[in-house]
């Protein structure tokens, strides 16, 4: 190395003094650590100044303790910048909402802690860390199937409950992990059933498929290619668009080329709203389908009209539903604004959360919250919700939700620029 | 056949966009040697802002129905405006003062102006995407299978329009020459007169207006904003002005036009998915035997 | 129309000013460089009632920001490496993950400061290089792809074997595109990161797409799984300084003379004799292997990879942080990885609450506005970079002397 | 004696432009060659070709009985062949030392992975290198001016350091581009005096291009002259300032023959 002055008392002196002080905050900040595992030491030896929401109950592998007087914390892991906040924002605000009108366990507060997953792996395992950091008891999420799949290794070091509310990808519960659960649909049964509901129902035998090249579409579009050539359909073509990308007239074209029965579309709804307005642009008459990526009321606004007669699958819901409409009710009642297309699946994740909660934890001798991380999740796996906000809610032994008997897959079509349900 | 001439006229409405964005970064590239990759969010405040007047008159008067001609060109102005503007600030708070920097602290600069860009209009609209009123007739030309629609029209003849003003800028006014000067040697134009720090601003003026009159433009073809919409189109003009030789104006032009249409047909030729890698392995190739871009100057360092 | 510029030349008059009074004070008060970031770090730690923000993480920052400065010398390294071990112990799961975050992107910057600092090649693609390694470990490994083979021993083979591949990549992604200048090379190596992202997206027949590949298996040392960052934080750091040692060296070696030399001026540099196509193939190879190493780690701790993972951000991210450092030493490297790396993470904390102002969630709504105010601040206050090596600094006063001359 | 050096025939276009036409030139060793002409005559272009940078268009290049014109750049100093710049090209942010270091670079051995394992040798290499290096500084007359920048040098001290650092190479054939450019006659004297150490104590061969005729006057034993690349004279000092042709082409530009500075 070069440039040696002859200061060299001055890096010693300097370093020597912060060594010192950084020992001392380090020694006070000892009982932070978290993988003590048991370790209960009273937060009273905390930095001088160290507010009392800060103070941390002392999580181990396998129990947390929630002092008295200190709040419940439930982590909400969801997409809070990037252009995909518009679909995350929702999804906190429904999981908050859940919380709010649950209000206390056994007289404890609960906390919803909301961290920016950026719906990506590395951003999800960053949140989950984060969460973690907080002493979490449960945390609904990720958001996106990708950032789920690489979470939830971290969450499972700490067996941590986790229920997510819009992970649909296939391969989450493929194969099951044992501290996870969901209220999304699985694509598996979306998809062959909007294969299904295309092929037979509607009879259209010719589709041209386009996915966003994300997990969730190209995953969805992968399902129901299986199950629409199985019923004895064909794929004109399969195409993807670039997410981000807002001109699709390549895309168009060639689908217009190839004069399909339908176009179906695996993805959210910033692509694909502008994909079917390009296509009416364009006077393709065919028949347009998306999942429960694209169900939502921004969906219609932003194709601007060009979504009409679109057909929209969200999965399996009961012949009647009084449920969700209470819940868009209360929602748009707290925030001004409709619900988002994974709210209800969100604010349903919490609610199985709470309940949880609720049927396992424990008040011990000296009034302190007793949970024990297993026992949640054998209590979440438990847990019924009759009239959850998305349908009846109950898991099979992968973490999926079981398809309560009478319901169908539902299907919406958009008429007068609103989403009504046909099956 | 119909089919490819549509993929090309697909091709040619997205390659002006490029293209006209392109200009502003070979501009900027010219005159200081610095890759202003902020220039894409130029583009997509353009669209915001020409979002924004026509969802005022829509709002707040029928001007959207009865005189779409006046609301449009202000909402073009108004993405000038804009992005000029933003520009002006820019290149004195973040550009400035790193003109005689380290080469790549300028580059650094404008990654953080253009994440400070992005994320501002991401809290500004939720994150949302803004939907365009509707303020073109619907409507298309129709020609067998080959449609046009008239906002594509407009958007083509608009593309042309700029890079003929812009030529016309740079040859024939005293700026323009002041610019072509400065690219061409900063020292030896400020010896012979010419006003370098006003000729860099200009230069960020002229581009941004480019950017933010082709990002209102785009933003009522395409009808949506979102605060993510500048990147992709940054990238990919950033592309075909290296594609044309950084540097060049005409270069850039037709770099835009031939990465757009490339593109474009790439979709039919091998999969739309494949068409991002075909632009670059394109650009690849161009560059491996062309190494100063398809009209670049060449220059031979080793005289 | 004038009247109308003489408001717009007086704020811009202002603004320069502003600027130029915050440059001086910056450098004309030495304490300044001292007292700021000591103030900072001090009211960082200690008063997490105003600003809360992660106390171990500033004061790491701090630690290590002095400590970078002053020394040169073995007690200060030896200092430096005691604390980034025992740090770590000290810290929660988030600070271990971003700990582990900042080593790794470490590790890649000083790779890419082989290529851009030290042979002066602008790489605006080294992300291939790093998603090369994480792949090729991963089809090798995951079931799920494919793969399968016995982790135990596989991991510690495949670190070297993705190096290798990975730097076999870089010569011959960088063969082709070497006779390009300076900024032509920047847009071609962003094209073939591009490239390889969109390939891992698109050839799912092989890289099983964008459900990316996962169930990675665990990696053990001996009978012990690598868990999680924590575990993976000191194979990092060994990584880290393994390259760093090798990076420090032969940049005082012989090759290294050639690299500057070629960075100098290429022309003249070869007329010396260096063959400079070897050379920039040599700096290309080296970063890449350093990458691809950074990739298999990274495989190994995320356990799930996806193309997305490897897009144009984590290329300008490295490119940054080497850039704000200081270019060209790699203390520079691992202050601008603390601070690019830690930073967003870090301000997700941030919270301003004193007296009447209350912005309790200024940091996870603004975490980014703010950091990409940061960035333009720092490269306005410190062109040069926070540590610049030697000869950075004094290209920095040339163009400055430069400057000073034409103004007269 | 065969000639060191011999250029045969050479042509060099650029689009459309003949910078080259046909020239022929030998060089014998331990002499000291000049090519001297006006503006745009060609000498850069022929040193250009002679040290790779451009290959000729036809014509050969051949040097201690190889050809060389088809060489790669770096392949001419493996050759023997050393140069210095027109408008100096030193390594300006390297030190004087370090700029010779990398002057030296073809007959060190160090590569990266004994640069990172640095065995005995290598730093005994290393050790050698430095004092060489030092000794061919205080030869250039640079002595205590090692670890200055190249940029910080006096502009004679720099053209001085490019001479020291093509020494460093261990040419057999030093070509001298304006070694005297931009200086003031002091400083031109002492370059004239270390060009003639160069022959006469290491034993180099030389050839240089010049403006100033006094320079060439005074140092070169064979002078070729270049117009409008063209050979148009060849000889020694006082033939060629006899020769008619030469006179025309100087004073055609304007140029006076006695005096250097154009």
């Amino acid at each position: 190395m070069h440039g040696r002055n002859g200061r060299r008392w001055l890096p010693l002196s300097v370093a020597a003094a912060l060594l010192a002080l950084f020992a001392m905050v380090a020694v006070a900040c000892g009982d932070d650590d978290d993988d003590g595992g048991g370790d209960q030491t009273p937060a009273a030896t905390k930095p001088a100044g160290q507010t009392p929401a800060a103070t941390q109950p002392s999580g181990g592998g396998d129990t947390i303790t929630i002092k008295k007087g200190d709040k419940i914390k439930v982590g909400i892991s969801t997409t809070l910048t990037t252009d995909n906040a518009q679909l995350g924002i929702p999804i906190r605000d429904g999981a908050l909402l859940a919380i709010k009108q649950k209000g206390t366990i056994k007289d404890f507060e609960i906390e919803g802690i909301a961290e920016d997953d950026l719906c990506s792996g590395p951003g999800s395992v960053t949140a989950a860390q984060k969460l973690l950091s907080e002493d979490v008891v449960a945390v609904q999420g990720a958001m996106c199937s990708s950032g789920t799949v690489a979470a939830l290794d971290t969450y499972a070091q700490e067996n941590v409950l986790v229920i997510s509310g819009s992970s649909t990808g296939v391969q989450v519960t493929d194969p099951p992990k044992a501290n996870f659960l969901r209220t999304a649909w699985n694509d598996a049964t979306q998809g062959a059933e909007m294969a299904k509901y295309a092929c037979t129902t509607l009879a259209k035998k010719n589709a041209v498929l386009v996915n966003d090249q994300s997990v969730y579409g190209k995953g969805l579009m992968d399902v129901f290619k299986e199950a629409y050539t199985g019923a004895g359909c064909t794929v004109a073509s399969e195409e993807a668009v670039t997410v981000g990308e807002k001109d699709f007239s390549p895309v168009v074209t060639k689908i217009k080329g190839e004069n399909p029965d339908i176009v179906v579309f695996g993805g959210f709804i910033a692509e694909g709203a502008v994909l079917v307005r390009q296509l009416r642009d364009a006077s393709v008459t065919a028949d347009f389908m998306g999942a429960d990526g694209i169900a939502d009321a921004k969906f219609i606004e932003q194709a601007g009209g060009a979504a009409e007669g679109a057909y929209v699958s969200r999965g399996p819901t009961p012949a009647e539903s009084t449920a969700y409409d209470k819940f868009a009710g209360e929602y748009e009642a707290e925030y001004g604004e409709k619900a988002g297309q994974f709210s209800e699946h969100a604010y349903d994740a919490m609610n199985v959360i709470l309940a949880a909660i609720e049927a396992s934890a424990t008040v011990d001798a000296d009034g302190n919250l007793v949970i024990d991380r297993q026992a949640l999740i054998d209590a979440a796996h438990d847990v019924k919700l009759p009239d959850g906000a998305s349908g009846p809610i109950e898991f099979n032994a992968d973490g999926d939700r079981v398809i309560a008997a009478g319901t169908v897959n539902r299907i919406d079509q958009v008429k007068d620029g609103a989403l009504e349900r046909i099956q | 056949m119909e089919q490819w001439i549509q993929l090309f006229i697909d091709g040619t409405t997205i390659g002006g966009v490029y293209a006209v964005i392109a200009l502003g970064y070979t501009m900027v590239y010219g005159v200081l040697r610095m890759i202003n990759f902020a220039h894409g969010e130029l583009f997509m405040m353009g669209a915001f802002a020409g979002f924004y007047t026509l969802d005022a008159y829509q709002q707040h008067s029928g001007l959207n129905d009865s005189l779409p001609v006046f609301t449009i060109a202000s909402a073009i102005v108004a993405g000038m405006i804009t992005a000029v503007v933003l520009a002006v600030v820019m290149e004195r708070i973040a550009y400035r003062p790193l003109r005689h920097a380290p080469r790549l602290a300028p580059l650094i600069s404008a990654i953080g102006v253009s994440i400070f860009l992005r994320n501002v209009m991401l809290r500004v609209t939720n994150a949302e995407a803004q939907v365009y009123p509707r303020v073109f007739p619907r409507g298309a030309i129709e020609w067998g299978d080959v449609s046009v629609s008239y906002i594509r029209i407009f958007l083509l003849v608009l593309s042309v329009f700029f890079l003929v003003l812009l030529w016309l800028f740079i040859e024939r006014t005293k700026m323009g020459m002041s610019i072509r000067a400065v690219a061409e040697d900063r020292d030896t134009a400020a010896l012979m007169g010419v006003n370098v720090d006003r000729t860099i601003v200009m230069t960020f003026v002229v581009g941004a207006a480019l950017a933010g009159a082709a990002g209102a433009v785009y933003g009522m073809f395409v009808t949506t904003a979102t605060a993510g919409m500048g990147f992709i189109p940054g990238i990919k003009a950033f592309t075909a002005a290296v594609l044309g030789g950084i540097g060049s104006v005409p270069g850039a032009m037709a770099g835009g036009y031939f990465l757009g249409i490339t593109e474009s047909l790439s979709t039919k030729f091998i999969g739309a998915q494949y068409k991002d890698v075909v632009a670059f392995v394109l650009l690849v190739l161009v560059l491996i035997f062309r190494p100063w871009g398809i009209f670049g100057k060449r220059e031979d360092k080793r005289a | 129309m004038m009247q109308r510029f003489e408001a717009t030349r007086a704020l811009t008059r202002a603004l320069d000013n502003a600027n130029a009074r915050a440059r001086a004070a910056f450098d004309a008060i030495p304490l300044i460089r001292w007292i700021l970031p000591l103030a900072l770090g001090v009211v960082g730690a200690l008063s997490p009632q105003w600003f809360d923000t992660r106390p171990t993480y500033a004061l790491m920052v701090l630690i290590t920001y002095l400590l970078l400065r002053t020394s040169t010398n073995v007690f200060g390294l030896a200092v430096l490496a005691a604390m980034l071990v025992y740090l770590p112990m000290e810290m929660d799961r988030f600070e271990r993950g971003i700990l582990f975050d900042i080593a790794l992107y470490t590790m890649l910057g000083i790779g890419l400061n082989i290529v851009v600092g030290y042979a002066g090649l602008l790489d605006l693609g080294y992300v291939a290089f790093f998603a090369s390694g994480a792949y090729i470990f991963a089809l090798v490994v995951a079931p799920e792809a494919g793969g399968g083979w016995d982790i135990g021993a596989s991991f510690w083979l495949m670190i070297p074997a993705a190096m290798a591949l990975a730097a076999a990549l870089g010569v011959a992604l960088g063969l082709p595109v070497l006779r390009l200048r300076g900024d032509y090379l920047a847009i071609v190596t962003l094209g073939f990161g591009e490239i390889i992202r969109l390939m891992l997206n698109n050839r799912d027949d092989i890289t099983n797409g964008p459900r990316g590949v996962y169930l990675i298996p665990k990696a053990h040392f001996f009978d012990k799984e690598l868990t999680g960052p924590y575990e993976l934080y000191f194979l990092v750091l060994a990584g880290v300084f393994i390259a760093a040692f090798a990076a420090e060296r032969i940049r005082d070696s012989r090759v290294g003379r050639a690299w500057e030399a070629i960075r100098e001026d290429e022309d003249a540099a070869s007329a010396m004799g260096v063959n400079t196509t070897f050379y920039k193939l040599l700096a290309f190879a080296i970063g890449a292997a350093i990458g691809g190493g950074g990739g298999v780690i990274y495989a190994a701790k995320q356990t799930a990879i996806f193309p997305r993972d490897f897009d144009l951000d984590v290329s300008i991210n490295v490119l940054a942080l080497v850039i704000i450092g200081g270019m060209g030493n790699v203390r520079g490297v691992v202050l601008g990885a603390m601070l690019l790396i830690g930073l967003p993470e870090v301000l997700r904390d941030f919270s301003i609450e004193f007296a009447f102002i209350d912005l309790a969630n200024i940091g996870a709504d603004y975490r980014l506005v703010i950091f990409g105010a940061a960035l333009v601040a720092i490269m306005v206050l410190r062109p040069e970079g926070l540590l610049p090596s030697r000869r950075r600094a004094a290209e920095f006063e040339q163009a400055e002397m430069l400057e000073s001359e034409l103004a007269t | 004696m065969p000639p060191l050096l011999s250029v045969r025939n050479v042509t060099r276009r650029f689009e459309g432009l003949t910078a080259l036409n046909d020239v022929s030139m030998e060089v014998e060793p331990r002499t000291i060659a000049g090519v001297i002409g006006p503006n745009g005559a060609g000498k850069t272009t022929l040193f250009n070709v002679l040290t790779g940078f451009y290959r000729p268009t036809s014509g050969e290049v051949w040097f201690e009985g190889r050809r060389i014109d088809r060489l790669p750049l770096h392949g001419i100093a493996a050759a023997g062949i050393s140069r210095t710049f027109q408008n100096i090209r030193l390594f300006a942010n390297m030190t004087a030392i370090e700029n010779v270091l990398v002057g030296q670079h073809i007959h060190l051995k160090t590569n990266f992975a004994t640069a990172i394992v640095r065995p005995p040798s290598v730093t005994r290499e290393e050790r050698s290198a430095v004092k060489t290096a030092v000794e061919l500084l205080r030869f250039a007359g640079l002595t205590r001016r090692e670890n200055e920048l190249a940029r910080n040098l006096a502009y004679g001290e720099q053209r001085r350091l490019e001479i020291a650092r093509a020494l460093a190479v261990r040419p057999r054939l030093l070509l001298l581009d304006e070694p005297t450019a931009g200086m003031n006659p002091g400083e031109a004297a002492g370059m004239i005096k270390l060009i003639r150490a160069l022959r006469d104590d290491m034993l180099m061969t030389i050839v240089l291009i010049e403006h100033s005729m006094r320079v060439v006057m005074g140092v070169c034993e064979r002078i070729t002259v270049l117009d409008h690349g063209e050979k148009i004279s060849e000889g020694r000092p006082e033939e060629v300032q006899q020769d008619r042709r030469v006179i025309e082409a100087y004073l055609g530009t304007g140029q006076i023959i006695t005096d250097g500075r154009a």
